[in-house]
């Protein structure tokens, strides 16, 4: 039956994560985003110890269900808004298993399943990466330039990969993991990509630059560089068929699915975040947000304001829409774009108006504001651009090809 | 919990009128939109799917099913997709009956209820000022207490039906707020004006009408002394005018979005060029997401809580996503959208009347 | 020197054709909207009488230059405008040499500028149309179907046109005649596109089709059946060698860089018309539009108010500028697509909001407000749509050919 | 007579700022971003050009070259083009200068102006105030009069250079309208506040300034008794602000334009693809369309007509489209617009400020 209520363990979790992200995350907000290169680490290790690696973003990460996991990606998704809410830099620096881990859970055999996410349930904090982007293919993966050459029980890879969040955190700082995607044959275009797991500090793998970011700065976006960098045979994500088939490019973009609506969700935290600080600020000027009334009734501000809003609300739901076809096991591909092109230009246009209607205090570093509408614009960018989405959605309504259309 | 399953109930509801709508309105829209009429045949069929009489009280004459908005907004949908002008028409009673069935006296109820589980009766609201500035939460037209009745004193507009309706629910600020009023064709005062002439809409008659010191008793006043929530009426016409922009909408968008698969360019069809594409993708994402936007309000509303908010942001995003995504479409077109063969230039111009349509529909 | 005013001579003739299209065509606009193929005959003949066909649209049509001609263009955009500002519909069926005419005077030679153009000096009211478009090409003007043929000292035209606007008019209606692209060699693409004069009447050239449209219907918008329709050798626009050459498709596209400027200054006229409208109406009811203070002490009516003035006049400014570079003799290609992109965009926007701003009123058809938006959108459609004039600015300003992007 | 050839001399100052601004000054924005601060030597080579004292008189040490806003407006897109922090600090003396080149008695351009034409020298107009709905028609900043002089009251931000300047303009409502004040630095109640911390800017010095009863002498009221046109010095200013923001979004456009033919994706350079190629095209439309209102406008200034209308109106739309371009052009980079490592962000940043910033930069 239609119905627009979260459930009440949603909302229980929602308001539990919400007083984290009011009480632990807003307030070192401002010193992680100057302090660019450096982590919270007692508020990682808060959220580490209470949550295990999982829990608060409701992720699926030992290959178990937890209790009520019908509901998995929709918690999740609530989750995720309220911590960016909190502080997108830092949600997306919180130790789990993270876009890593959702590429073994989305492609990974049983026994990877384990092997790889066990160790996210205890121990010291750890991080998991994906790493995809190369310094001259950005949004085509299908262009992918590194390679994985099979040398007896070894994959052998050879790369360069860029942009790669928490890299430095999975790669080196953890007992994380890196999942690598890279081509076993050049010459079989998609067919030929894989994902591959390569465990943390392995030789060969080296972090040689983490960038100067425009926003999310508490994250690490990392430059990875592979250099004949051995890895178990059995690292490849997925059956041993899977090197024969194209399905690796196929299983590896499946992790989009499940991604791109907790991506959105973070943007929808972000967002929020905005519209309450500036609905708050005019509030306290006398100049409350009238609904309900017409058009030529409002002020400028008024109807910018609400403009924002139900972009940004239109957004949610068809977020919650995406995650909620994911927890009921329907495809989601396009409407996981869908979600993910409308709430990273929702969350761009919402910050930005909101910084726009506060005037000098809005453009001002004394409030968090100007860090959101910094922080808003990577979800326009990483985990496919606002115009990859757009063209998957194209695709998809059209029964096109990626060939047909790109 | 959040769930986006309709009930089978609500999709052999949403298949029954959409199959009619894509049969029987949607082959007929433009003639009727060239005629500036629409087949009395057509009416009635609808009439028979019982959109108007099923949630009346089996005592009344109806079926006494129960009533929602989150199916009316399905319906809407269905009917929106076929002809917004045929289904306004179609659903105009609904705009005396809902309101009586849900807050009138019971003395209202009966009088009233059983004149609509015959056959199609026509019956409208008048709630529109033809003023730029309307303003759904403080209506220009007055309702002054005199004597034990009341007298009513206004203009309005958009009222659907007006010439052929016996009942008029009328809509007017009383000296305890919005007020809702069943005024009988032939009160004296209330005057029919000519019918109007807008850019779309053209099949369905609509008039303004002039309310000039039309004397009504105390009991004409929906729910009595105890009132009526006005503001509650105008969220379930908020659902139904979304609904309906919306199944426009996605008309536009399936035609322009074949005809973008079928028309070449540069040796490819030009759904494969990123500037059609991408406007075609924009239209998909805007009619899931004011579909959703309504649905949250409809469902609001269904369980009995305020949905004023939700009402109106809905209707503010599906009036001009409605118009963004048929002007889109008529730019797919080219300059088969500019001309009457096509039913896009028709979407068009019904698109553009959604931002002042209020109480026009009703779920 | 940078100067934006008009001037003396410019302003005068703007002040005179307000005049005009204010008491001759508003008066009778609803009226030929309505009556969708007839004609305003007594304002056409009016027209015809005091302006020759040319003067009140400022165009050069017998090939020599009217006193003050070094600012031809932009008079006729500024006369134009105000011409639109009255009637869209009926400004475009003012019988003169029209886009047939500048087809001619841009492609032509100097005799058959003469022999084709001196008819709109005198006689009974002419007209001349441009036929491109086919039933199945669209915006792709390279892949015109029709034929040319060369028989004797005769070229003999194949094909069907559609969208022609004032076709019925020049085809049939007057001693006028429809300037035909065709293809002489279908195997040498673009190279093998010539533009043909076909004189009304001529045998085998038939209006089969008067289209109704959503709005300019004072216009007749023609479909045009060539059938074994043969015309003189020596109605190839242009030298005989332009046959050889491919000269004859760039003298044709260049015939637009003449025509853009002018058609958008079609579209400011119809976009001003509704913002005049809106003003009064909103100044009526004790709500002007104030400038000069801030937008967040602005109404939601001034705020959207503002923003379709300000993209009507930015599309005015580029639109005068295009057309002084033309009158200047500098290539304008660029700045004509700016132009026509800008404008279309700017007076759909403009009309659509105006008819928003005035509510139930202006959705009626009690007001002309309701019709100048339907007029205004085929400024996004004809003369090639928005996206054709988007894609010649970005291959202008990137330096691409038209097969690296289209 | 509509013209839009630039003069010789028009041509050749643009030439020769614009090389400045190439060579000097874009190569430097970045380090001046992250370091929070401006190079003595590249203000003093900026003055050198005679950015500042050219339009003074010879009488007072400066060339008497015609002030001209259109001219202006040519120099700022060129310094706009290079870095708009840098710009601001290079032309902030003239926040001073001009309006008492413009509209001082006698003798304040005796006292004031020879102080601006030996070398660069500090001094700063205090203006914004710091409210969301801060309006320039009416400050909020209140200038008194008692006993023959002004007591000034309220709080100002955004004052460039306020820490090394000494003498500030001050703008505030007297009696009597709109006026405009010097305030030498050291005043008693005249308060510079620390350092602001902005999202862009982050070379430039900016201050929060407050007024504390500031008492000036009268004929510190700039133009005396008869006062001085205050909106014509916000009009210059907007003409400031929006060529600045022109050449930025010039220099954004230019760099996005040429990563988008060098970066292939799919197998061909992005710039081959609409979605990429349309945005381009649009920016590229929209830098010209800006540029034409903010050209109109100084023109009509320099005609000496009243051009509010004009000014206020291309104040908005730079300020919207310099933010919409900036914002395509991270877009069209993608990751590498979200990195420091290119300008991109750092114009997007900037960018945002243009619709809070009045009365930073004047022609």
């Amino acid at each position: 039956m239609i119905d627009f209520e979260l459930s009440q363990s949603i909302q229980d979790q929602k308001k539990l994560v919400h007083q984290v992200a009011q009480e632990g995350m807003r307030p070192i907000s401002r010193e992680f985003d100057e302090k660019e290169h450096e982590k919270p680490w007692d508020f990682l290790k808060f959220m580490w110890q209470v949550a295990g690696g999982r829990a608060m973003t409701g992720e699926n990460t030992d290959g178990k269900p937890r209790s009520g996991a019908k509901e998995n990606t929709l918690t999740a998704a609530v989750t995720i808004e309220e911590l960016s809410w909190g502080d997108a830099g830092i949600y997306l620096t919180i130790p789990n298993a993270g876009l890593g881990g959702a590429a073994v859970a989305a492609a990974g055999t049983p026994e990877q399943k384990k092997r790889f996410l066990a160790r996210f349930s205890s121990g010291e904090p750890k991080w998991a990466a994906m790493a995809i982007t190369e310094p001259h293919c950005g949004s085509d993966s299908a262009a992918i330039q590194t390679t994985a050459t099979r040398d007896g029980d070894h994959w052998v890879i050879n790369g360069t990969k860029v942009f790669c969040t928490s890299g430095l955190m999975a790669g080196e700082k953890s007992e994380g993991f890196v999942v690598v995607w890279a081509t076993v044959d050049k010459t079989a275009g998609r067919g030929g990509i894989k994902s591959f797991v390569v465990e943390a500090n392995t030789p060969g793998m080296k972090v040689i630059k983490v960038e100067n970011k425009l926003g999310i700065r508490a994250s690490d976006t990392a430059m990875i560089v592979f250099e004949d960098c051995r890895i178990p045979a059995d690292n490849i994500l997925g059956s041993a068929e899977v090197v024969k088939s194209t399905e690796g490019f196929k299983g590896a973009m499946a992790t989009f699915d499940a991604t791109r609506p907790l991506v959105a969700a973070s943007a929808l935290g972000i967002g929020q975040a905005a519209l309450d600080l500036a609905r708050e600020e005019l509030e306290k000027a006398g100049r409350p947000i009238r609904y309900g009334s017409s058009d030529a009734t409002l002020t400028a501000i008024e109807k910018d304001f609400m403009d924002a809003e139900s972009d940004l609300h239109a957004a949610r739901l068809l977020t919650w829409r995406a995650a909620w076809m994911m927890d009921r096991g329907k495809r989601n591909n396009l409407e996981a774009s869908m979600a993910k092109a409308k709430a990273g230009l929702a969350v761009t246009r919402a910050t930005q108006k909101a910084v726009e209607l506060l005037g000098p205090l809005g453009y001002s570093r004394k409030l968090l504001l100007e860090k959101w509408m910094r922080d808003a614009k990577i979800n326009d960018i990483f985990e496919g651009t606002q115009q990859i989405n757009m063209l998957i959605v194209a695709r998809r309504i059209l029964g096109y090809s990626s060939k047909e259309l790109s | 919990m959040f769930d986006l399953e309709p009930t089978d109930e609500q999709k052999l509801i949403r298949d029954t009128v959409g199959s009619f709508a894509k049969e029987r309105i949607a082959p007929i829209a433009r003639d009727c939109d060239e005629s500036g009429s629409i087949p009395k045949d057509v009416v009635d069929q609808a009439w028979e799917l019982g959109l108007i009489h099923s949630p009346i009280p089996e005592e009344q004459g109806g079926y006494g099913e129960e009533r929602s908005a989150v199916t009316g907004a399905i319906v809407a949908e269905e009917l929106g997709a076929g002809d917004v002008s045929i289904a306004m028409h179609v659903l105009a009673p609904r705009l005396v009956a809902y309101p009586v069935l849900d807050g009138g006296t019971p003395e209202q109820r009966k009088q009233v209820l059983p004149r609509f589980t015959k056959e199609f009766h026509a019956a409208t609201a008048a709630v529109v000022e033809p003023r730029f500035d309307f303003d759904t939460s403080r209506f220009a037209t007055t309702a002054r207490r005199a004597n034990g009745s009341y007298v009513l004193d206004g203009q309005k507009c958009f009222v659907p039906l007006a010439e052929e309706s016996d009942l008029f629910l009328v809509l007017a600020e009383s000296d305890d707020g919005p007020a809702a009023f069943l005024v009988e064709r032939g009160a004296a005062g209330l005057e029919v004006l000519e019918r109007e002439k807008n850019m779309g809409l053209k099949p369905l008659a609509t008039n303004e009408i002039a309310l000039r010191g039309v004397k009504v008793p105390a009991d004409a006043r929906v729910g009595g002394e105890a009132g009526f929530d006005v503001s509650r009426m105008l969220n379930l016409s908020r659902i139904g005018l979304c609904s309906l922009a919306i199944g426009m909408a996605r008309s536009a968008f399936e035609f322009a979005r074949e005809y973008a698969k079928e028309r070449k360019a540069f040796g490819v069809p030009i759904a494969q060029k990123q500037a059609i594409a991408f406007m075609l993708a924009d239209m998909a994402i805007e009619i899931d997401a004011a579909r959703l936007l309504t649905w949250e309000a409809a469902a609001k509303l269904d369980k009995g809580e305020d949905a004023t908010r939700e009402c109106f942001l809905a209707k503010r995003y599906c009036a001009a996503q409605v118009l963004k995504i048929t002007d889109n479409a008529v730019q797919v077109l080219g300059g088969h959208g500019y001309i009457r063969d096509f039913p896009v230039e028709l979407w068009f111009r019904n698109a553009r009347g959604f931002s002042s349509f209020e109480g026009m529909a009703i779920v």
